[in-house]
């Protein structure tokens, strides 16, 4: 390991900007206990397992009040304020309130489906963040295919929704569950080919030496490789179910999307494992495009893990902003934008950075010579690209001037007058289609001097 | 080209261009509107749509007052291109009004005519679904005719206070019961 | 150096796990757990590549069997008429198990009968660079020929399952 | 990636023979079930049998090149997800044409 | 033989967080098209024809405000120029101005919840509806001022309006016009005009031709959008609107786009009327001496005025008693619908949402 020139605190296990040296000391206590070998193995892991479980359980309980602070200042309104000091206690409320509702189960539901799912929707989300490089060499799995992992966790998501949506036995779950495992399905080859032009980059699928690359050429990924920052932030927020993308619980169309049935805890745990999934792909965002615990420097002054927090939440403001501001797409214009635009800008992006790549290894060119010209290219290739989609591919609504015509007096064009569609002329005295609202059905009359009945069909 | 202010046609000049149109449809002329026969309405209806002078493609509003001895049907038809309003009433009899349905020339009057069939009673063969559009289907009889729940002496009877009613005795239309008439 | 308890209880737990869910797959009535329990088979197989260190492999089969096929087998039961959800059997139960235990029994004896010249061998960690480069040395030509199986496999079920009109809309 | 000496622990012999059960189960997937799908889970599991004997064979047996048992084992996964797309395709098509998905009822030739 | 997929009945209302109001639609989907729309409403219906047969003119003024609860001022003022034409009764200056500057302030606060509330039917978080109501409270402070209430304002009488404005509302509505409610109107046109999103949901969406539109009589935005320059502000001028000079904003090809931007100008052209009035707000009363239990002669008198909503018209028939002998009110919110079973029809469930709140209804002046 190269040693640190600007080191305050020594390297010895209270050295808090690198826990790895915590767990270090502690084997080597149990080395000196001579204790069994797999004994270190069961405790490092569980102080990682233990270390990312308190992260999550603090995420999820700190993110919903993030989320509804800043969506509610983004409407020029204050957002929770009344528990606690700045309404910190309100994310505590709604977990006491949801854990104290009863959770109810349809009455034709499959049983253990309904059950599973929301488990099966949250352990993605905890088990991504195992791979992540939090320190220089605080990492709990350091995966020699951390990447590949990463995609593999994610799509095991779809399944986890169809299940929520086919165990609830309920129309409207079940027509949300299909149409949010197409989309799921559909984004996640974007995201793959976006991930792939970044290994291709980088040359390593690990995530820890993916910093260590971005430490080593002293720059953040995200410049030198716009385009796959844009696709996957996109194809993330679709899988991620939020605005723009939000097909699943579109309230406005079907109510309530696949968890439309569960209450109590349950939904409780689908909320939370929404937040955990958005935390766990800002996570991958700030390692893989941000370059995690690395700063230029500062990791030797600040935690490493803090830089990487901080950047972690800078990623999911970008998601609450957009899910603060943006309309929903319709699903079909949502699965035409991922084949029609992402995919072949994935494939575009992949040429290109395999020609780089392939540049810069033959000519051995030296990073400062070479790195700020890819950049500019990249830059413009992605402007190129997509100032071409929206011109050519994208919606064309050139047909219609969007300015309106103005008249100071009125001016109303004669028309031919229009045959309405001729109902059948002779219709019978009820009407054609005489609806099952026959007199016959009975209901509300003056019974008793008060009027029975209120509006029905 | 159109007036600058709306101009509210005579009816003397409506009834001579309908009389042109369809000789024996008119059966009086008042200053501001025209009273047609119902047999003949509808025909005189789409000769006052298709005129070149009246130009009556926009109807403005359809509904119906209850003169006690007959029921009139108000149409308010203008021409937007012009910009001129007129007036036109159709009268049916007060047990059972009927007046041809304009929706085969109008599509706006549909809702119309089923809150006329609603509140008023009167029925419009030809519309493609007279059904009630506020009301549930069983609800007795039609609220905005004068003799709807009308009380002794005439006097308008409040929302509140309804007569007991014998479920089943008149069946389906229910009559409101005139102490001293006997039925 | 005693080896690796921990690893050695993860293979036969993940073994045992496995086959009870492959069993339960053909066990259980409802067609739409028969294909969650195959997830479950999937993922346990991916444990198994795990404990003899074929990482690559490993995740690939998480990311195509358990993300991918699984969706595709669920979509088609779907599709297709719900009275035919129960996972029944066939008249040809009775033979066909007769036939898997024979054909159990015969690889069982095989496996006993030869033997394995078993390398003994240290440290195995494949990393996905060495994987990559054994693709490309010897087997550069089946990798082409894959990648257009591949193809022809996405436009045949295209083909397949498109209904009339987008045939004649094509058509025309 | 774990450091581990498996040979002395967990014999080959072991590896193979879960994977010949796994690979007698499939069998009797394929063979046995009603449903044009279960038969496709049999042979999904039938593929994924094969894939687990070629692993062990790439971890535990002497060969110039250990991890062409790998490389077939990916290829052996890429041929099965294609296999599984048409195979399905021929079951939802089927089912447009003969409404039904039973292997029993398809058995006539002649479209 | 195509995968059968049996049509399925879908209730979008009347508990429905976007339809507006307890409006109830049947929609039959086949797959996600819809093929066959129900419309059921009168779960809002209050009879109000019948009880302002007992009520004297005066007494009806209230039942006006509780029709379209969103554009209470222009449905007074339409009432009272009925039975002002009606009975004869000129209008003082100064009331026929005042009059003009509330109901324009009433458009702006009605098209400010129209925008918002088609925007969140677009799928917005509710961030629209915020900005758009916080500009709808300034003018219905405004409206506290002056008559007490924000929303049944109650405020126009037959000859006059009820009160004069108070000292300090001309400065208050100058402020708001001049310094504040400009520069909202800009952020609208950027935020909102220009969204491709928005363009993508609400363009060639709820398409009505301009020979159905004249057919189906519908009436304000939903009119202007079909390329018909219709507006009775221009075309029947009442109230001393001929000597203000605005433009009636007309659209192309009558979809949702095209309303949502057409309501954003009539916005811009309201705060030019108000300015050009507050500028001739001359002295004198405010309202002429009519007995409260005014007795038309017998006759009748129809009048419009020109609501967000479109055309309302009050067909007033008097029998020379003290309440009038019929009372009709042309909605222009159910009118509106006569349309919405050929805009909906064989599109899918998230444009009916769409274009249904393009129409802009008010479900208390569709029941009445």
């Amino acid at each position: 390991m190269t040693p640190r020139p600007l080191t305050l605190i020594t390297d010895n296990w209270y050295d808090i900007r690198d826990l790895s040296n915590l767990s270090g000391k502690i084997e080597e206590l149990i080395r000196d206990a001579n204790g069994p070998h797999w004994a270190v193995w069961v405790v490092s892991a569980l102080l990682g397992a233990i270390g990312i479980v308190a992260f999550i359980g603090g995420v999820a309980i700190i993110n919903i009040w993030i989320e509804r602070r800043v969506v509610g200042r983004m409407q020029s309104r204050l957002g929770p304020n009344r528990l606690g000091p700045f309404g910190l206690l309100q994310p505590l409320a709604d977990a006491i309130k949801l854990m104290q509702k009863e959770v109810l189960q349809p009455k034709a539901a499959d049983g253990l489906v309904f059950s599973i799912a929301p488990i099966a929707f949250t352990v993605p989300g905890i088990v991504i963040m195992a791979v992540l490089p939090w320190g220089r060499n605080m990492s709990l799995a350091r995966l020699d295919v951390g990447i590949l992992f990463i995609l593999a966790m994610s799509s095991l998501g779809a399944l986890a929704v169809f299940t929520g949506g086919y165990g609830s036995n309920n129309k409207y779950a079940l027509f949300g569950a299909m149409r949010v495992i197409a989309m799921l399905v559909t984004y996640e080859i974007p995201s793959v080919l976006a991930l792939l032009g970044l290994v291709l980059f980088s040359g390593t699928m690990d995530l820890a030496d993916m910093v260590l690359f971005q430490e080593k050429f002293w720059i953040p990924l995200v410049l030198v490789q716009p385009l796959p920052f844009l696709i996957y932030f996109i194809s993330s927020s679709a899988e991620l179910n939020r605005t723009p993308a939000d097909l699943a619980e579109a309230e406005s169309e079907i109510a309530g999307g696949y968890h439309v049935e569960y209450s109590g805890m349950k939904f409780g745990l689908f909320y939370a494992a929404e937040l955990i999934n958005a935390v766990a792909i800002s996570a991958i965002i700030a390692t893989v495009f941000l370059g995690g615990w690395w700063f230029y420097k500062l990791d030797e002054l600040v935690p490493g893990w803090m830089i990487f927090i901080g950047k972690i939440y800078a990623v999911y403001f970008l998601f609450v902003w957009t899910r603060g501001t943006l309309p929903r797409f319709r699903i079909d214009q949502l699965l035409a934008f991922a084949w029609k635009w992402m995919t072949p800008m994935a494939f575009a992006n992949i040429i290109v950075v395999a020609a780089e790549v392939l540049i810069w290894d033959e000519t051995g060119a030296s990073a400062g010579l070479v790195l700020p010209l890819y950049i500019a290219f990249n830059m413009l290739f992605a402007g190129v690209l997509i100032v071409a989609w929206v011109r050519f591919m994208g919606p064309r609504f050139s047909r219609f001037p969007d300015r309106l015509r103005y008249f100071d007096r009125i001016d109303v064009p004669s028309l031919p007058a229009m045959r309405a569609p001729a109902p059948a002329a002779a219709a019978p005295k009820s009407g054609s289609g005489a609806p099952a609202r026959s007199a016959s059905e009975g209901g509300g009359d003056l019974r008793g001097g008060r009027l029975v009945g209120g509006p029905r069909p | 080209m159109p007036h600058a202010a709306t101009v509210m046609l005579a009816g003397a000049t409506v009834a001579e261009r309908i009389r042109a149109a369809v000789p024996d449809a008119v059966r009086e002329v008042a200053p501001q509107w025209v009273v047609l026969e119902p047999s003949a309405a509808f025909e005189a209806m789409a000769a006052v749509r298709d005129d070149e002078l009246l130009d009556g493609k926009y109807l403005v509003e359809l509904c119906s007052v209850d003169q006690i001895t007959r029921i009139d049907v108000v149409y308010h038809i203008a021409s937007l291109a012009q910009n001129h309003l007129f007036e036109l009433k159709v009268p049916a009899d007060h047990e059972h009004p009927e007046v041809p349905s304009v929706t085969p020339l109008w599509v706006g009057a549909t809702l119309q005519e089923r809150e006329v069939y609603d509140l008023m009673g009167v029925r419009f063969p030809g519309h493609p679904e007279l059904t009630r559009l506020f009301l549930w289907d069983s609800f007795p009889g039609h609220p905005l005719r004068k003799d709807f729940l009308a009380l002794p002496g005439g006097q308008k009877a409040g929302l509140s206070q309804f007569p007991k009613q014998i479920v089943g005795e008149t069946g389906g239309e229910f009559r409101p019961r005139r102490p001293g008439t006997g039925e | 150096m005693i080896t690796d308890t921990g690893i050695v209880i993860a293979f036969y737990v993940i073994g045992a796990s496995t086959v009870v869910s492959a069993l339960m797959v053909a066990a259980v009535r409802n067609l739409i757990h028969a294909v969650l329990f195959l997830v479950i088979t999937f993922t346990g197989v991916a444990g198994i590549y795990i404990v003899l260190s074929a990482d690559f492999v490993a995740m690939a089969q998480v990311l195509i069997y358990a993300g991918a096929i699984s969706v595709l087998l669920v979509f088609a039961v779907m599709l297709t008429p719900t009275g035919d959800r129960r996972n029944a059997e066939t008249s040809f139960q009775a033979p066909a198990l007769v036939l898997a235990g024979l054909l159990l029994a015969v690889v069982v004896f095989v496996i006993y009968d030869t033997d394995w010249r078993i390398a003994s061998r240290g440290q195995f960690t494949t990393t996905a660079s060495s994987l990559g480069r054994a693709f490309f040395s010897p087997y550069v030509v089946p990798f082409e020929v894959a990648s257009v199986l591949l193809v022809a496999a996405m436009v045949g079920a295209i083909i397949l399952t498109q209904d009339e009109d987008e045939e004649a809309g094509h058509a025309a | 990636m774990l450091p581990e000496v498996l040979l002395a622990t967990v014999p080959l012999e072991h590896v193979l023979i879960l994977g010949a059960i796994l690979f007698a189960i499939g069998l009797y997937l394929a063979l046995s079930k009603r449903n044009a799908i279960g038969v496709l889970m049999g042979i999904e599991l039938m593929l994924n049998a094969v894939n687990v004997t070629l692993l062990a064979f790439s971890r535990y047996v002497v060969s110039p090149r250990p991890l062409d048992g790998q490389v077939f084992a990916i290829f052996v996964i890429t041929v099965a997800a294609g296999e599984a797309a048409v195979a399905l395709a021929l079951a939802v098509a089927i089912y447009r044409h003969r409404e039904t998905v039973n292997i029993d009822e398809i058995d006539v030739l002649r479209w | 033989m195509p995968i059968k997929s049996e049509p399925v009945e879908v209730n979008i209302g009347p508990q429905h967080p976007s339809t507006h109001g307890v409006f109830r639609m049947v929609a039959m989907i086949d797959g996600e098209r819809i093929t066959d729309v129900k419309m059921i409403v009168g779960y809002l219906h209050r009879s109000m024809e019948k009880l302002a047969e007992e009520r004297t003119y005066t007494q009806n003024i209230p039942f006006t405000d509780r029709m379209d609860y969103l554009a209470a001022m222009t449905s007074n003022l339409g009432y009272c120029l009925s039975v002002e034409k009606l009975a004869g009764i000129d209008v003082p200056e100064r009331a026929q101005v005042l009059r003009v500057i509330f109901a324009e302030l009433q458009r702006i606060a009605s098209h400010c919840m129209a925008t918002g509330a088609f925007i969140n039917d677009c799928g917005a978080w509710q961030t629209p509806v915020m900005y758009t109501f916080r500009d709808r409270e300034k003018v219905l402070d405004l409206f506290e001022m002056t008559c007490g209430a924000r929303i049944t304002t109650n405020y126009m009488r037959i000859g006059g309006v009820a009160f004069d404005v108070p000292d300090e509302f001309l400065p208050a509505l100058d402020m708001l016009i001049n310094d504040d409610l400009p520069f909202r109107f800009e952020e609208y046109d950027q935020l909102l005009v220009g969204n491709e999103i928005i363009l993508m949901r609400a363009r060639d969406v709820g398409v009505v031709s301009p020979e159905m539109a004249i057919n189906a009589s519908l009436s304000g935005p939903m009119l202007r959008s079909a390329g018909i320059a219709w507006d009775l502000r221009k075309a029947d001028p009442y109230s001393g609107y001929d000597q203000y000079t605005f433009e009636i904003p007309v659209g192309y090809n009558g979809d949702s786009y095209d309303r949502m931007v057409i309501r954003i100008e009539e916005m811009k052209q309201s705060l030019r009327i108000i300015r050009q009035a507050v500028h001739i707000l001359p002295g004198g009363p405010h309202k002429t001496e009519v007995p409260l239990a005014i007795r038309p002669p017998a006759g009748e008198a129809y009048s419009r005025v020109e609501s967000p909503k479109g055309e309302v018209g009050f067909y007033v028939v008097s029998d020379g008693g003290a309440a009038p002998y019929r009372w009709h009110v042309r909605a222009p919110s159910l009118i509106n619908l006569s349309v919405l079973k050929e805009m909906t029809v064989g599109q899918t469930i998230a444009d009916a949402i769409v274009t249904l709140g393009s129409i802009d209804i008010n479900v208390g002046e569709v029941d009445r």
